[in-house]
C-alpha cells in the first residue's frame, strides 16, 4: 500500500538520496543533509503551527511504500511562494513598437523580471525513486497535496503554482540549459549547474536580484535560448501533462534559470477540488470490496496527514468503503469521515497559454 | 579650386553629385524636390534669414576652369531640433554583488538624443575625376574655417557620423543583428528614410531599454564604434583635427560618431587671420599648397589653397601673398583680410 | 612645505586630518583600520608592488619646519575595478510624433559606470592654518606634475568629483527628491558607506530606468550638476585645467563629475623637464612662488612651489635655479631633473 | 416603460447630446457628429455580420424612456478592446529593491504601460441623462450589456472590462486631473482636456504609443497624482460600487490619462450571468400581476435585440408574466423564451484589489 505523509526526522537519509537523484536537480531541493534536516523541521513546525493565513510555511510530504517499509518519494508544499523572499519568475510580455509614420505595429517579444507570483502556493521539490516513475504512485504523490490543500484552506493561498524543470541540452556529457547560455550566462559567468548549485545554497530570489532589472528581447537570445522558454524537462513530460489535465493552465511565467514553464490555477478550478467530497468510512474486507476506479483518500488530521491509493467503491448511500488495512494506516475507524475523490482525470490535454 | 556657398543655379550640377554619390550617402538623394528645399535652406542660412537653429550651411567645391561643380561639404548648425537626432551611446553598468563575489562591468548600449542641439560636420562628396591636389583636404578642412570665422552661429560642440562596418556584399552586421529585427523593411529603406529627415520612426520603433552588448552577435559586436575602410581616411583627418569617439553610434550600422568642442578643434584654434598683399601670377610659389584661405564674409564666403607661406612681422601680425589669379579666385584684393591655416 | 607619498609613521598625522574633515568627506574617516588599510595600499602603490588596477597614490603636504602633515591629496589609478562604480548620467531622449506635431526632447537621468577605468584625483584636504602661501593650489596641481611624469601608469581620462548642492541646515535637495525613496537610510549614511568602499548597495537599491528630470522637483532639478558653495573654487580651479562637466552627476548629492584625457590637461601638457642649478639660499629670488617642481622618481617623490623661474637655453633645453633649502626639500643635488610647471 | 436597444440613424441628435453632457468627457464618445454616426453605421454592421470571434466589432445601445419618447442614455460594447488598435492602460507593478549587504528589501511602486487588456470585452461609453442618474434606468443601460453578451457568448471574450473616468480637481473653474498634471503633461505640454480632445479624434492608444515605455516610479509624483491612482470620479462612485456587486474586481491596471480604475470580470463570475435563466413568456394585464423584485427582461433578437424594465414575476412552473405591453415591446409572443434576470444585486460591497 502507498501513503503519503508529512515528513519526520527519520525520513532524512531517504531524503538525502531523492534529493540527490533528482533529475534535474532542483534548486528547492538542495542535497545538503543540513538544508534537509531544516525542511524537516519547518515542516513539522508549520503543521503544529496555528494558522490563519498563509505565510512562510513548508509542508514537507514523503510517500511511502508500505509492502516494502520504503520512502520512495517526496514533495512539498510552500504555503506562500515568496513569503520569505519574492519568488522571482520571468514574464513573457509583448511590447509594441507602432510608428503611425510609416504606419506600422511590430510586436516584440520581451522577458521581464516578476515577483507577481510570490503570493501563490507553491507546489514544489518533488522527487520519486525512478521505479515509480509514470505510475499511479508518481500521481498520489503530486497531488496528495491538493488533498491536503482542500482540507486546510485557510493555510494556502487561493491560486496554486507549480513549475516544471526546463529543458536542457547534453553536451560534453554534461546537462546544459540553452536558456542559461543565452541570458544568465552573461550576467554570472557562471554554468547553470554552478548556478543552480548556488541557488540551492544561497536562495534563488538571491541570485534573482542581481539580474539586471530590464526587460530581455527576445529577438537577441539565441534560437535554442527562444526554443527552450516555456519548455518542460522531457522527464517531466507527463507530470505536466497531468497537472494540465487537473485544471491547472500555463502561465506568462517561466522560469529564471532554464526558462522551465511556470503552471498556474486557482484552487475552485482544479478536477481534485472539484470532484472530492467527504464520506463516512465503512470497513470491509478486502475480498468483499467491489470493484471500482482508483481515488485518492484522506483523513482529516493535520499533523497526522495521511492520504492513500484506495478504491472509489461507494455504498449506495454513499459510504466509503475501505479495507481494514487502509482504514488503520488512515487512522480511522467506521463512522469516521475521509476526503476522497477517484484519481482519473478529465483529459490530457495540452492547456492554453 | 574654390569652395563657395552653394547657388540656386548649382541644382543641375547638385542633381550629378546626387547620381554619383549612390548607395550610403543618404543625405543627397537624386531628388529635384529634395534638393531645392535643401538649396532654399542653405541660402536662408548664409543669408541669416534663417531664424531658427535650423540652419544648414552647404558648400560646394567649384572647378573655376569651367564653373563646374566638383563636390560639397556642409555643416548643420544645430542638429535635432527641426527633427529627433538619435543614437545609440556604449556606455557600462557595473553588475556586482559582494556575497557572490561577483564583480563585472557590462557594456551597454542605450537609444538617446544626447546631441540636440550639436553642429554637425556632413556630406562630404568629391567626384572621380578631382580625387587630388589636396582637393578632398579642402572640403574637409573648410568647414573648421567657417566656424573659426563665425564662431558665434555654432553651439559648443560639433559631430560628424561616420559610415560603419559592411561586409564585401553591403551588409550590415550589426543592423542584420540589432535593426533588422525592430525595424520592418531592409537597412537601405531605413537608411534612405532617415535620410530624408524622417527620424521619429527610430524613437518609436527602436528598443528603448538598454541592450547588453554579449547579447549581439560576434560581428555585431565587433563592429560597434568601426567605419567602414572607405571611410577610415575621413576618420583620420578628423581624429587629427582632435574630433573623439565617446562611444554614440549610428542605430542602423553602428558606426561611429566623433565629436569635439568645437574651440578645441586644431583648425579652429589655429586658424588666424591676415592680411593680404597681391603679387604677380607668375612669382615663384611653393611646390605644394601648404596653405588654406578663406574670406571673412559669410554671404561670399570663398575659400581655396593658396602658394604662399603665411608670414608674420615683428608685431606679430599675419600676412599672406596672394597671386593675382588666386585674389581673384578668393574675391580679394590687397589690405583685405582672410582666415587662413597653415598645413 | 613639501608634498610626499604618504609613509606608516603618517598614520598619527592622517588621524588628526581625518578628525578636521568632518561630514561630507567620506574618503578620510577617522578609522585605524581603515586609514592605515589605505597606506598600506599606497605605498604598494608607489613601490610598484600593487600588481592589479587598484592603486591608489595618496601624497601628504609636510610642513618641513616641524614635519607634521598639513594636508593631503591622492590620485585613484583606475576606479571601479575592485567595486562598483556609479554615476547618474544626465542625457537627453527626443519624444516625438510627426502626426502630433510634437517635438519634444526631455532630459533623463540614468544609472551608468561609464567611468569604470578612469583615473581620479580625489581626497583633497588642507588643515586651517595652512590655507595660505599657495598650499591649496599646491596640493591641487602636484596630481598632475605626478600623472605628467608617470603617464604610462594611468588610463586615458581623469575625473574629479565635486560635492553638490547643500541648504545651510545641511540637506541635500537631489538627495530628498530622488535616493531618499530608494534608500532606506538617511544620506550621511548612505554617503559614509559609499566612502567606506562599499558601494555595491548602490546598483542593488538605485532605480534603474531612466528618471525623466521633469519629474524631480525643481530644487532637485536645479541641483543637477551644480557644485556646493565652498567646493566652487575647486572646481574653477580644475576647469582652467580643461576638464570639463560631461553630464555625469554623483548619484547621491547631484553634484557634478568633471573630467579631461588626462594629455589635454593644461598642466600635463605644459610641465616639462628641467635640470637643476643650485645656488646660494640667500640669492634674490620672486616675491612669490610661481613654478611648481616635482622629482621624477615615484617612491621617493617630492613636490613643492620654488622661487625661480625656469629658464630656455638656445637649444630648447630647460634649466631651474633653486636655492640650497629648495633642493634640500626635494632631495635634489646639481644636475638632477626636475618636472616643473609654471603658473 | 424603459427599453435598451441598438442604436439607429434617428438617435444621432439625442447621442450628439449625450456625448455633450457626459461627465467627465469620455474619449470613446466623442462629441463629433461624424465620428458618432461612424459609431452607429459601424454598430448596424457588427450587428448584421456572422461572427464567430471577438473582432473590431462595436455595439452601441441606446436607453429610451418610452413613456416620452425620449433616447435619454447610451452606452457601448467593445467586442475586443484593442481590436484595431492596443488598447493601453498603466499597470501598477511593485519592484523589489533588495540588497543582501544591506541586508534591506525595499518595495518600489510603479506603473507600466501595458496592452494587456487589449484582449478583454469592453463596457464603454456610457452616458445618461442626468434626471435618471442612480435610477433602475442607470442600471438597466448599463447591465443591459450584459444580457446582451450572455445571449451571443461567441461574440464577446470571456474576460470584460470596465473603466471609470478617474479623479478631478476644480481649479480655476476647469476641471483638471492631477494624475496627467504630474504624468502626461511632461511629455505632451498639453492640458488634460486638450488631449482627451485630442485622443477623441486621434485615438487614445496613438498617444499611448508616443509616450515612453519606462515604467514610472511612483514616488516621484506629485501627492495629487499619486493618490488619484485607482481613484473613480466621485460622479461614478455609484456606477461602480454596482459593477462591484456585480462580480467585477479591482485590477491592476488604470487609465493612462487620468489613472482612472479599470474594473475585470470573468463573464461566469458575474452575477447576471450566474442568475439569468430563460423563461416562456406569460401574457397577463398588468393589474393581475403579482408583486415582485424589478427585473431586466430581453428577448433573443440579435439586431432587433430589446431589454427592458419589468418583474421578476414567475408562475409556479417558470413561466414569465409580462404585460402586454411589455411583450409588444420585446416583440414577443406567448410562449416565447425570454432572457430574464433580478435587478437587485447581492451586495454592493468594494471589491478587493
Amino acid at each position: 500500500m502507498l501513503v503519503v505523509r508529512p515528513a519526520e526526522s527519520r525520513d532524512l537519509l531517504a531524503l538525502e538520496r531523492l534529493a540527490a537523484t533528482a533529475t534535474p536537480r532542483l534548486t528547492n531541493l538542495p542535497a545538503h543533509r543540513d538544508r534537509l534536516e531544516e525542511r524537516i523541521l519547518r515542516s513539522q513546525r508549520s503543521l503544529r503551527a496555528e494558522i490563519d493565513f498563509p505565510g512562510d510555511e513548508i509542508y514537507c510530504f514523503v510517500l511511502e511504500d508500505l509492502d516494502t517499509g520504503e520512502v520512495v518519494g517526496t514533495a512539498s508544499l510552500r504555503a506562500e511562494a515568496g513569503a520569505r523572499e519574492a519568488y522571482y519568475t520571468y514574464r513573457q510580455e509583448t511590447l509594441i513598437h507602432a510608428s503611425q509614420q510609416l504606419n506600422v505595429r511590430h510586436e516584440v517579444q520581451t522577458l521581464s523580471l516578476s515577483h507577481e507570483v510570490s503570493d501563490a502556493t507553491l507546489l514544489c521539490a518533488l522527487s520519486l525513486d525512478a521505479r515509480y516513475r509514470e505510475t499511479d504512485a508518481d500521481s498520489l504523490l503530486r497531488r496528495a497535496r491538493l488533498m491536503f490543500i482542500a482540507q486546510y484552506p485557510e493555510r494556502f493561498a487561493t491560486e496554486l503554482a507549480v513549475a516544471f524543470p526546463g529543458y536542457l541540452e547534453t553536451r560534453d556529457e554534461r546537462q546544459v540549459s540553452p536558456f542559461w547560455d543565452s541570458v544568465g550566462q552573461h550576467f554570472f559567468d557562471r554554468d547553470f549547474n554552478e548556478i543552480n548549485q548556488m541557488a540551492g545554497v544561497r536562495s534563488k530570489s538571491f541570485i534573482a536580484e542581481v539580474m539586471p532589472p530590464f526587460p530581455l528581447y527576445l529577438p537577441l537570445l539565441t534560437p535554442q535560448a527562444r526554443a527552450a522558454i516555456g519548455r518542460e524537462n522531457p522527464r517531466h513530460e507527463y507530470a505536466m501533462q497531468e497537472m494540465l489535465a487537473e485544471g491547472f493552465s500555463r502561465s506568462r511565467h517561466v522560469d529564471i534559470f532554464d526558462a522551465g514553464p511556470l503552471l498556474l490555477a486557482e484552487c475552485e478550478r482544479l478536477h481534485t477540488f472539484k470532484q472530492c467530497g467527504w464520506h463516512p468510512v465503512r470497513i470491509r474486507p478486502q475480498e468483499s470490496l467491489p470493484d471500482a476506479v482508483p481515488a485518492m483518500v484522506a483523513n482529516q488530521r493535520l499533523g497526522d496527514f495521511r492520504c492513500v491509493l484506495a478504491r472509489y467503491a461507494l455504498t449506495p448511500t454513499g459510504q466509503l468503503m475501505l479495507t481494514p488495512q487502509q482504514a488503520e494506516v488512515l487512522g480511522v475507524e467506521e463512522g469516521r469521515a475521509v476526503l476522497a475523490v477517484p484519481m482519473p482525470l478529465p483529459t490530457m490535454d495540452e492547456g492554453e497559454l | 579650386m574654390r569652395i563657395r556657398p552653394i547657388a540656386r543655379h548649382d541644382i543641375e550640377g547638385l542633381k550629378v553629385l546626387a547620381r554619383e554619390t549612390g548607395v550610403g550617402f543618404t543625405s543627397l538623394p537624386d531628388n529635384h524636390e529634395f534638393l531645392s528645399a535643401k538649396i532654399e535652406r542653405t541660402l536662408a542660412a548664409f543669408e541669416g534669414r534663417e531664424p531658427s537653429d535650423d540652419r544648414l550651411y552647404f558648400f560646394v567645391l567649384e572647378d573655376d576652369r569651367d564653373g563646374s561643380i566638383a563636390g560639397c561639404c556642409a555643416i548643420e548648425a544645430c542638429v535635432g531640433t527641426d527633427a529627433p537626432f538619435y543614437h545609440y551611446r556604449l556606455g557600462s553598468l557595473a553588475h556586482s554583488s559582494v556575497q557572490l563575489d561577483l564583480h563585472r562591468t557590462l557594456d551597454t548600449l542605450t537609444l538617446c538624443s544626447d546631441h540636440t542641439g550639436d553642429a554637425e560636420v556632413c556630406s562630404l562628396f568629391l567626384r572621380e575625376g578631382w580625387r587630388k591636389d589636396r582637393n578632398g583636404a579642402l572640403l574637409s578642412k573648410v568647414r573648421w574655417l567657417f566656424m573659426a570665422q563665425f564662431r558665434a552661429v555654432f553651439p559648443d560642440k560639433v559631430l560628424a557620423e561616420m559610415r560603419g562596418v559592411f561586409t564585401p556584399e553591403g551588409r550590415s552586421p550589426f543592423w542584420e543583428c540589432l535593426g533588422s529585427h525592430f525595424f520592418p523593411m531592409d537597412f537601405n529603406e531605413a537608411d534612405r528614410l532617415t535620410g530624408m529627415g524622417q527620424k521619429s520612426f527610430i524613437g518609436e520603433l527602436m528598443p528603448k531599454f538598454p541592450i547588453y552588448t554579449p547579447f549581439l552577435s560576434e560581428p555585431a559586436r565587433a563592429a560597434i564604434g568601426q567605419v567602414h575602410e572607405h571611410t577610415r581616411p575621413a576618420v583620420a583627418m578628423l581624429k587629427k583635427e582632435g574630433l573623439r569617439w565617446e562611444g554614440y553610434v549610428d542605430i542602423f550600422d553602428g558606426g561611429p560618431t566623433v565629436e569635439a568642442y568645437i574651440d578645441d578643434v586644431r583648425a579652429v584654434r589655429d586658424s588666424q587671420l591676415a592680411s593680404v598683399e597681391v603679387i604677380a601670377s607668375d612669382a615663384p610659389a611653393c611646390e605644394r599648397p601648404a596653405v588654406m584661405a578663406a574670406t571673412t564674409g559669410m554671404a561670399d564666403f570663398r575659400a581655396s589653397w593658396i602658394s604662399h607661406d603665411v608670414t608674420r612681422d615683428d608685431s606679430g601680425a599675419c600676412h599672406v601673398r596672394l597671386h593675382r589669379d588666386e585674389a581673384e579666385r578668393l574675391g580679394v584684393t590687397g589690405g583685405d583680410t582672410l582666415r587662413v591655416l597653415a598645413g
